[in-house]
């Protein structure tokens, strides 16, 4: 029996066998895209979901903060300067009688406006030079890497301080400051992560195609070094906020009577007896807003990383 | 002659003298017996370190509070005021011209390395700062004496510079030629800045000096770890008997305001300098500490670029003046501890002008003013804000919102522009400024340190940042300068403060009285005005 | 008698061993060392050989993926080993490859559309409609259905995504193929559909294949040719028959009796080969093969045999033939 | 059967995943004897590394978990033993050794120092003792050069020599089964050859029984004395290596062979079997095999065949041979 | 070993020289002339020419790299501007406080941060790893420098159980030897000055450690799950090692290598970022003395403060790099 059958089936079709027989398969047909399986993943992450809600409502909070409050975040009424939380001002006034709330709301503003410029600035700067370096290599590669590691030598906020000390003291220049330390944080991040892909069969495979080195850049590499750079972007706009601050703190930021976060615990710093919550308030703020980027950049991490799968 | 009546003790309980004798005896008597347990171990804490313990070759105020327990000068002066008393010299006294003084020195003194103190001293010391070429000069090494060029017109050879010779008459005396009269003459010899150095230290420590100070006050020095402490020890050779009454000065470097009122609070520190005056109500309230207030002599102000439009608009001036609100910044950011300044010379000084009535806070009057000075619509105009926290003004970042507040409220939009120290300083004196901020502290208590490096012609590019010149003010001051009877010389003072309060080259600010805290334990702590007091009569009660 | 399309000379890949601190050269792997040969047109030349021989690397050198060190590279008469970059470029039409791993050489980030559509777009297929039509076409031919073509890599299977790469590489209608391992990551009842509609494209297009492979049964069922290489060199050359039914060089004869054949009545007359295959950062001398070899002599130490026909088109490197 | 070393009954090992329950081993049992070289043939991803590290528990968990079934060695069902339990069986009795010689040893620890671990886990002996053990074992799996060997690192031997020590290690305290997954599969065929005959003569030597797990007829045909033979999870036939290769009853298992090159034959086109291996999914109906099958009807789709018996031994998961057994069978469901 | 030593600090020298040549120019950049801070705000024009002439600032730039390198090459720093002292002789109190806060920082950061790294990664999803992990994300979100004011505020001030300020007690100073406080403690057998040492220590080391901290136990965790799931590790399991052998004999060493780069880059970041825990524990460590130096224009010690701090992380860099060849034998050289 056996072998009769097997004669018939094996002169059946082998020029054109189907891959898939229609039943089990025709379900899937939709195409997913690696983004929406990691953005899948991303929603089923409770830390980055809390990060999510944490970034938006500061986010909102700056878009309505003048809705929200009766004050301007420069308003003084020194006669009610150092007050403590009460129903008029809901975290209480600074020492020149602002409302605290008021200049959170509009320093959230001011905070996320940071980290993204000072982010973008790096990222792009960092990305042509990684991708410029990793991609053509030899002496490019040599040069732009030792830059990148004596700029990393040199500890980043003495670095900021030192560009702001050139630049001069302004909100823009510390701005200016943080990304450029941050450029050869992405740099090497891209130029190793090129460098990896480089190797990858279907760059090779791109190559073989007969594609040219600008296409193979923008189609195939870019976009696979997306994942990490994204991450690293969203922790990135926490270490700039955080260093925005540092240098908002040392006065050497944003300047008065802007109310940015860093700033605000440098002038409460000498009420930490007679007025704590002006010091805890700004502090908190900061700490929260930088929390909710890392914790979405933790899932973003892990929906972007095959390897944290389960 | 030298000993102080110690009555500045801000609490005058009755006790107080009492405890105080009570433990004058014990100090000195079981100090000898059992040294270490009971030893007098004061610890000043301050907000920076000094910059040097060279003093002359510093302009800087951390340097001389510590030079001045190392070092005496010729001349000293009165605990609470600018007053002359003697110092290394006894007496002394000048011909009529007033450009020859001379000396008598103390006999027997000695430098804290045992050699003599002598008129060879004071001349090799005068010289030093004189003559760049002078072999203790150490001008390769970067050293300067910028507060004896400014004083003295100068350096050897140069034209302004007023000392002609210093002459060693005995071993006592000295005697210095003048080639013009100098109205301050004396009150410059009672300055920290001028105090004696050991000859034998120049020359065996030659540029090293600045770490290595060697002088006969009453305390020599220890050890120096920069940027934390400065220890001094009773120099027990001290040419006053029974005096110092310390055995070790600590000099604490604590930057942060709030960590020093900490460390204050717990005992690590004995004094505390530099006390936010918010947290001064607090210090009252508090049975173991001290608060005192350190008289007023500087002058915080808000200069205006009289050479650059709109500023060099009198009325645009005038308005600005009428807008800020002296008092509200007084009371607020100095707790009270500040008196709203109508002249740039602080109260007290000689020829202070209390008749004149200053601008009052008017805004509308200041609305009116602008208009008329043709910006009805409001104007906008850069205000610069110095970075660091002086004397006269500790917070300037707060007073320049206020400011910047104050002015929004008569239509000006004013613009904070933050600067560096060092190019806030260099940008300021170039005139790239508009609104900008600044004061004086003062030094020898002679009113023309304010007036004549402030609003003097002559000052522009230096000390004038206003870049005021006004002829009369000008020929005023210049004759006050070598005037050196006193009445003259207030009169003269008087009438310009009139003619610059009417050109108005400046918003007066403030005179800050800054505070002080102190444990209960410490006695006969008097500040001194010009920011260096001896602590030679301060003692420890437990 | 068909034209050779390819020739094949004395190709050499070394690799530099970059090392120290400055990234100085410290040695130099023999990757492909002195390797010649030529392809016929619509012929299936076989290369096998163990891991690491350099069998990938000479499949890469002739398409210039990566720059040979010497050598000539004649593709249809034309050496192509001076082309420049653009010339190389255009040539790459004709010239395709299929790669080992379906999973590392399909861009995880692209379509399949967009993945068989690009090679069109570089090469001048500037319409969208005619690359549409295009790859519907290619897709069918490789067995996958149109609606695949929205999809991404992750969701097909190993040997769907070979399929993948297969229509990748037909696209612009090459002459020759070099298919680097094709069905050595594929299971077994996959690998034979891949290795029937690799037969059947050839046969449709008249393509040449260099078909590498360290299966030596996967290269016997589909090559008219094979060669066998060890340690970067190519030791035995013959037509297929011939090869495996009369092996010359002691290596061929002890890999064709080491494969293990499913089926227990096969006589069992092993030759086990002692020890490891060495490295080509540090090849032996003379014959490569000698530190392995049973038969080897005293010359084999000294003297590198030369890769010489010995009967009809049966070429082999080994002094035991000489 | 008293000579059966190890036996599986009815084993379910499941991964619990985002993507859901997937019983990856969904009901195997088969038998080794002791001495005995059992094949456990297969595609990729049919389950047979999880059958092998369920045997060790060694399966991660989570996602991993062995639901159901027996698994008894030495007549013991282990599938409940405590971990300490399971940890003295471990590389005492039951020892293992994997696909993977480049990744499967430790690169921070000298060869001397892996191999002594497992000794000593095991056995009452000092440092040196282990050591001396560990330079016999190396000896013993042919590694040239074993006393220099012994205190070398992994990366500075090639992949045939690891997987030598590998083997060393499992043969450190006589083990009565070793399982091998996939022994050779990363390695060329040359050294392949060395492999299998080396664990042909440790068999013949010590009389250990091999559990042998390999995608490859030709290694099964080389040193199996009976075969395994899964798919998608489950076993779909077993028997003595001649009786599968020769006679396979299966549809999937008469495929397979069918579609293997052959290197001593000539032939024009090859046999495929269509279509490609299931991913393991729960609630799936029917024979996994029958979407790919050629003989498949429609009962094949609803309901799933049960594993029959055939012969001594010998079993085969499939309606066709349903007939044959007669009455043996569940006809429960049967189609109408 | 000793070679590839040798090999590594050679190629420090590219690096180095392109160091002195960036603190050189942002030191030239900054505007604001050093002549006039030292004179303060009384200066006439003249007095800051003249000063500006005998500092040699208005040399042409290169002329002025050229002695800068010269007597940097001689192991001449310079003369600090503003004290007018040596800056190899004053820079060494400095850089010892730095360094002892460093030091006790990271030995905080690395002995709590790996093993609750270890225990999240071995009780992965418990509460234990919950809690700790976002202990850590909240520790690294947290700005150092307040959280060394609320530290300052609750532990000095409120509760009094540590010192505010400062390295030791002020009445009490210490005769120092190396600067390292504590280690001059033990030297003068002063073992009650050993633990006022320590309390000084403990506020700013918590201060500064708390991110390092939290960064080396995101990083073991993770380090130490990838591990575990590796090959060899389930070989360990397959020989029937217990779970504590895997752990700490097998996973942790090869996690550590990852964490090693982590910590000694932490480490040279934190070298560099004390300023501010330095500024508000009044510590007078290396950055306060460079920041002030920024703000006073001091460029022979901003120069030689940056260039000795980055320096320093380089010399970090290159102790790591030699860590790694003792963990791992496949780094060899
Ligand atoms: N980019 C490279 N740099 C250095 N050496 C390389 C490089 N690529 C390959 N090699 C080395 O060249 C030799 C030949 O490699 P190649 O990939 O050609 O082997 P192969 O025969 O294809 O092996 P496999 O069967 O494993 O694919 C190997 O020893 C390999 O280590
Ligand atoms: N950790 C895991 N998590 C989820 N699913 C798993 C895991 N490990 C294995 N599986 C599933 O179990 C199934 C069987 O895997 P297994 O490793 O046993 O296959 P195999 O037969 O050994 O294949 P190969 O020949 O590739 O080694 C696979 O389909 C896989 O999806
Ligand atoms: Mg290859
Ligand atoms: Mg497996
Ligand atoms: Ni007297």
């Amino acid at each position: 029996m056996n072998v009769e059958n097997k004669k018939q089936f094996s002169n059946k079709k082998l020029t054109n066998p189907s891959p898939n027989s229609p039943k089990p398969n025709s379900e899937e047909v939709k195409a997913i895209s690696p983004w929406r399986d990691a953005m899948r993943q991303l929603r089923k992450n409770h830390f980055a979901l809390a990060g999510f809600v944490i970034i938006v409502f500061f986010i909102l909070l700056g878009l309505v903060a003048p809705l929200l409050t009766p004050f301007a975040f420069d308003e003084q009424d020194i006669i009610n300067r150092l007050q403590p939380p009460s129903a008029e001002h809901w975290l209480g006034t600074d020492h020149l009688g602002r409302d605290i709330f008021t200049r959170i709301a509009y320093g959230a503003r001011i905070s996320l406006q940071v980290g993204f410029f000072a982010v973008t600035g790096a990222l792009v700067v960092g990305s042509i030079l990684g991708i410029v370096a990793g991609y053509f290599g030899r002496w490019i590669d040599m040069l732009i890497s030792r830059i990148f590691d004596i700029l990393l030598a040199f500890p980043s906020i003495l670095l900021a301080i030192a560009v702001v000390a050139i630049l001069g003291a302004s909100l823009e220049n510390a701005l200016i400051a943080i990304a450029i330390i941050n450029i050869p944080i992405f740099g090497r991040l891209v130029r190793s992560k090129v460098i990896s892909l480089r190797e990858e069969e279907y760059i090779m495979a791109a190559k073989a195609q007969g594609m040219k080195n600008g296409r193979i850049i923008l189609h195939h590499i870019l976009p696979n070094s997306t994942a990490p750079i994204i991450v690293q972007a969203t922790l990135g706009f926490g270490t700039a906020i955080l260093e925005a601050a540092a240098l908002g703190f040392l006065g050497l930021g944003a300047q008065p009577p802007d109310p940015e976060w860093g700033k605000m615990l440098a002038d409460a710093r000498d009420f930490i007896q007679l007025a704590p919550w002006t010091l805890i308030v700004p502090g908190v703020a900061i700490m929260l807003v930088v929390l909710g980027f890392n914790l979405i950049g933790d899932g973003l991490r892990d929906a972007l990383d095959p390897k944290m799968k389960n | 002659a030298c000993s102080g009546d110690g009555s500045a003790n801000p609490d005058d309980g009755e006790d107080q003298d009492q405890t105080e004798d009570d433990n004058t005896d014990d100090t000195t008597d079981e100090g000898e017996d059992d040294a270490s347990d009971e030893e007098q171990i004061l610890v000043f804490a301050r907000g920076g370190d000094s910059e040097s313990l060279d003093n002359p070759s510093t302009t800087d105020g951390e340097s001389s509070r510590v030079t001045k327990q190392i070092f005496e000068s010729l001349l000293n002066f009165d605990k609470e005021s600018f007053e002359l008393t003697p110092g290394l010299a006894h007496d002394w006294e000048s011909n009529d011209e007033g450009t020859v003084y001379t000396f008598y020195l103390e006999e027997g003194v000695t430098f804290h390395d045992g050699t003599p103190f002598n008129a060879e001293a004071v001349k090799i010391n005068f010289e030093r700062w004189a003559d760049p070429e002078h072999k203790y000069a150490f001008t390769e090494e970067g050293y300067t004496y910028p507060i004896y060029g400014t004083l003295f017109g100068g350096y050897k050879g140069d034209e302004g510079h007023v000392i002609e010779e210093v002459n060693v008459i005995d071993e006592h005396t000295v005697e210095f030629v003048l080639n013009r009269p100098l109205g301050y003459f004396l009150q410059n010899m009672g300055m920290q800045y001028f105090a004696i150095t050991s000859p034998a230290a120049l020359e065996e420590y030659g540029p090293t000096i600045n770490e290595n100070p060697v002088g006969t006050g009453p305390f020599k020095f220890v050890s120096w770890s920069k940027d934390d402490s400065i220890v001094l020890e009773k120099f027990e050779d001290y040419r006053i008997e029974g005096l110092p009454k310390l055995d070790q000065v600590i000099f604490q470097v604590i930057p942060d305001n709030a960590a020093r009122l900490i460390a204050l609070r717990s005992g690590d520190i004995d004094i505390m300098d530099g006390l936010n005056p918010d947290d001064a109500a607090g210090v009252e309230s508090d049975e173991n500490l001290d608060l005192y207030t350190r008289a007023a002599n500087n002058f915080g102000y808000l200069g205006m670029n009289v050479s650059k439009a709109p500023l060099d608009n009198k009325l645009v001036r005038q308005a600005i003046n009428h807008a800020v609100n002296r008092e509200a910044i007084a009371e607020a950011l100095y707790a009270g501890y500040a008196i709203p300044a109508t002249n740039p010379l602080p109260p007290g000084y000689l020829g202070y002008n209390d008749e004149l009535e200053g601008y009052e806070y008017d805004p509308d009057r200041a609305k009116e003013l602008l208009a008329e000075a043709g910006y009805e619509g409001g104007l906008e105009i850069d205000l610069w804000t110095m970075p660091v926290a002086r004397p006269y003004m500790p917070d300037p970042e707060t007073v320049a919102e206020i400011i910047q507040n104050d002015l929004a409220q008569v239509g000006i939009t004013a613009n904070i522009v933050r600067e560096e120290w060092a190019p806030y300083l260099e940008k300021t004196a170039n005139g790239e400024q508009e609104l900008f901020m600044l004061g004086w502290s003062g030094t020898n208590g002679d009113p023309d340190y304010f007036l004549g490096s402030l609003l003097h012609g002559d000052s522009i590019g230096g000390g004038n940042r206003s870049f005021y010149s006004n002829d009369q003010v000008n020929e005023l001051l210049d004759q006050a300068k070598v005037s050196i009877d006193q009445e003259e010389r207030a009169e003269l003072y008087k009438e310009a403060q009139r003619l610059i309060l009417e050109d108005s080259p400046m918003v007066t600010l403030v005179h800050s009285t800054p505070v002080l805290a102190a444990r209960n334990t410490v006695k006969n702590y008097v500040p001194h005005p010009s920011t260096s007091e001896s602590l030679a009569e301060v003692e420890l009660s437990n | 008698m068909p034209n050779p399309i390819l020739e094949v000379n004395g190709l050499k890949k070394y690799f530099d061993l970059k090392g120290g601190v400055f990234g100085r050269k410290v040695g130099e792997v023999k990757a492909v060392d002195d390797v010649s040969f030529t392809v016929m047109e619509g012929e299936i030349l076989g290369i096998v050989g163990e891991s690491g021989c350099g069998k990938s690397t000479t499949g890469k050198s002739i398409l210039r993926l990566i720059e040979p060190t010497a050598g000539e590279v004649k593709f249809e008469d034309k050496d192509i080993t001076n082309l420049n970059t653009e010339e190389m470029r255009k040539l790459r039409r004709d010239m395709q490859i299929i790669f080992q791993d379906p999973y590392a050489s399909l861009n995880p980030r692209h379509t399949v559309e967009k993945i068989i559509g690009e090679p069109l777009l570089v090469h001048g297929v500037k319409s969208k409609e005619e690359r549409k039509k295009r790859i519907k076409e290619l897709l069918e031919v490789v067995g996958l259905s149109p609606y695949h073509a929205s999809r991404y890599p992750h969701q097909f299977s190993g040997g769907q995504r070979q399929r993948i790469g297969i229509a990748r590489a037909l696209a612009n209608n090459p002459k020759l193929i070099i298919c680097d391992e094709p069905v050595s990551a594929l299971d077994v009842s996959v690998q034979s559909q891949i290795l029937n509609l690799m037969q059947d494209l050839r046969d449709r297009f008249n393509l040449t294949y260099v078909f590498i492979a360290h299966d030596l049964s996967v290269v016997k069922h589909i090559s008219d040719r094979v060669g066998v290489m060890y340690l970067g060199r190519m030791v035995e050359m013959a037509n297929k028959d011939e090869l495996y039914d009369n092996p010359k060089h002691p290596y061929t004869q002890a890999l064709l009796s080491a494969v293990p054949v499913p089926d227990p009545d096969a006589e069992k007359d092993r030759i086990i080969l002692e020890g490891d295959v060495p490295s080509p950062s540090n090849p032996p001398s003379g014959c490569a093969f000698h530190t392995r070899c049973p038969r080897a002599m005293d010359i084999c130490k000294e003297v590198r045999p030369k890769f010489e026909e010995q009967e009809n088109n049966h070429f082999v490197a080994c002094h035991l033939y000489e | 059967m008293s000579d059966v070393l190890l036996e599986l009954n009815n084993l379910h090992t499941h991964f619990f995943t985002d993507d859901g329950e997937i019983p990856a081993v969904d009901g195997v049992s088969f038998h080794v004897r002791k001495g005995e070289v059992v094949g456990i043939v297969g595609e990729s991803g049919c389950g047979k590394s999880v059958t092998s590290l369920s045997i060790m528990q060694l399966i991660p968990s989570p996602p991993g978990k062995i639901v159901d079934g027996e698994i008894n060695f030495k007549g013991e069902n282990i599938a409940k033993a405590s971990k300490k339990q399971m940890r003295k069986i471990r590389g005492n009795e039951i020892a293992m050794i994997f696909q993977e010689p480049m990744t499967s040893l430790n690169p921070l620890y000298s060869i001397g120092n892996q191999i002594g671990e497992a000794i000593l886990l095991h056995e009452k002996v000092n440092k040196k003792e282990a050591r001396q053990k560990s330079i016999n074992l190396l000896k013993l799996v042919g590694i040239p050069r074993a006393e220099a060997v012994v205190d070398e690192y992994p990366h500075q031997l090639s992949g045939g020599m690891r997987q030598r020590v590998m083997i060393a290690m499992a043969m450190a305290c006589d083990p009565e089964l070793l399982i091998a997954d996939e022994p050779t599969t990363a390695l060329d065929v040359t050294i392949q050859a060395q492999i299998l005959d080396l664990m042909r003569n440790l068999n013949k030597e010590k009389e250990t029984a091999i559990l042998l797990i390999t995608h490859d007829l030709g290694v099964v045909a080389e040193i199996c004395e009976r075969v395994v033979v899964m798919y998608a999870g489950k076993v779909v036939e077993e028997g003595t290596a001649k009786e599968i290769l020769k006679d396979p009853k299966h549809p999937y298992t008469q495929g397979l062979i069918r579609s293997l090159p052959k290197i001593h034959e000539k032939e024009q086109k090859l046999y495929s079997i269509p279509g490609t291996v299931p991913k393991p999914g729960k609630g799936k109906i029917g024979c996994r095999f029958a979407p790919r099958c050629e003989y498949a009807f429609d009962r094949c789709f609803q309901e799933d065949p049960k594993l029959l018996s055939i012969g001594n031994e010998r079993y085969t998961r499939c309606f066709l041979y349903e007939e044959n057994v007669g009455s043996e069978n569940d006809h429960a469901k049967s189609n109408s | 070993m000793f070679a590839y030593t040798i090999r590594r600090i050679l190629m420090l020298i590219p690096v180095l020289i392109g160091m002195t040549i960036i603190t050189f120019s942002i030191v030239h950049l900054i505007p604001g002339n050093p002549a006039q801070v030292i004179l303060g705000e009384n200066a006439t024009e003249e007095q800051v020419e003249a000063l500006e002439e005998s500092m040699g600032l208005n040399e042409p730039y290169i002329v002025q790299y050229g002695l800068y390198v010269k007597d940097l090459l001689q192991g001449d720093l310079g003369t600090s501007l503003k004290t007018k002292s040596e800056i190899s002789s004053e820079i060494w109190p400095y850089i010892a406080a730095t360094f002892e806060l460093t030091f006790f920082a990271m030995l905080f950061a690395v002995f709590i941060g790996v093993n609750a790294g270890i225990i999240s990664a071995w009780r992965q999803n418990s509460w234990f790893d919950f809690l700790a992990m976002l202990f850590a994300l909240v520790g690294v979100s947290m700005p150092i420098f307040w959280l060394a004011l609320m530290e300052q505020w609750l532990f000095a001030q409120e509760l009094g159980w540590f010192p505010a300020y400062g390295r030791q007690d002020s009445k009490d100073p210490i005769a120092a030897i190396t600067h390292f406080y504590v280690l001059d403690s033990f030297i003068h057998l002063d073992f009650p000055r050993v633990i006022t040492s320590l309390k000084h220590l403990v506020l700013p080391s918590i201060a500064l450690g708390t991110i390092p901290m939290a960064i080396i136990a995101r990083m073991t965790r993770s380090s130490m799950l990838e591990v575990m799931k590796s090959d060899y590790i389930r070989t360990v399991r397959a020989k029937g090692a217990g779970q504590f052998l895997v752990v700490y004999k097998h996973a942790l060493r090869n996690a550590l290598i990852p964490v090693i780069t982590v910590i000694g880059l932490q480490t040279g970041v934190l070298l560099g970022g004390a300023i501010l825990t330095e500024t508000i524990f009044s510590w007078p460590g290396i950055g306060r003395y460079v920041f002030d130096a920024i703000s006073f224009r001091d460029y022979p010690v901003i120069q030689s403060g940056i260039l000795i701090i980055a320096f320093i992380f380089v010399i970090i860099n290159l102790i790591v790099d030699l860590l790694y060849s003792a963990i791992d034998p496949r780094i060899k050289y």
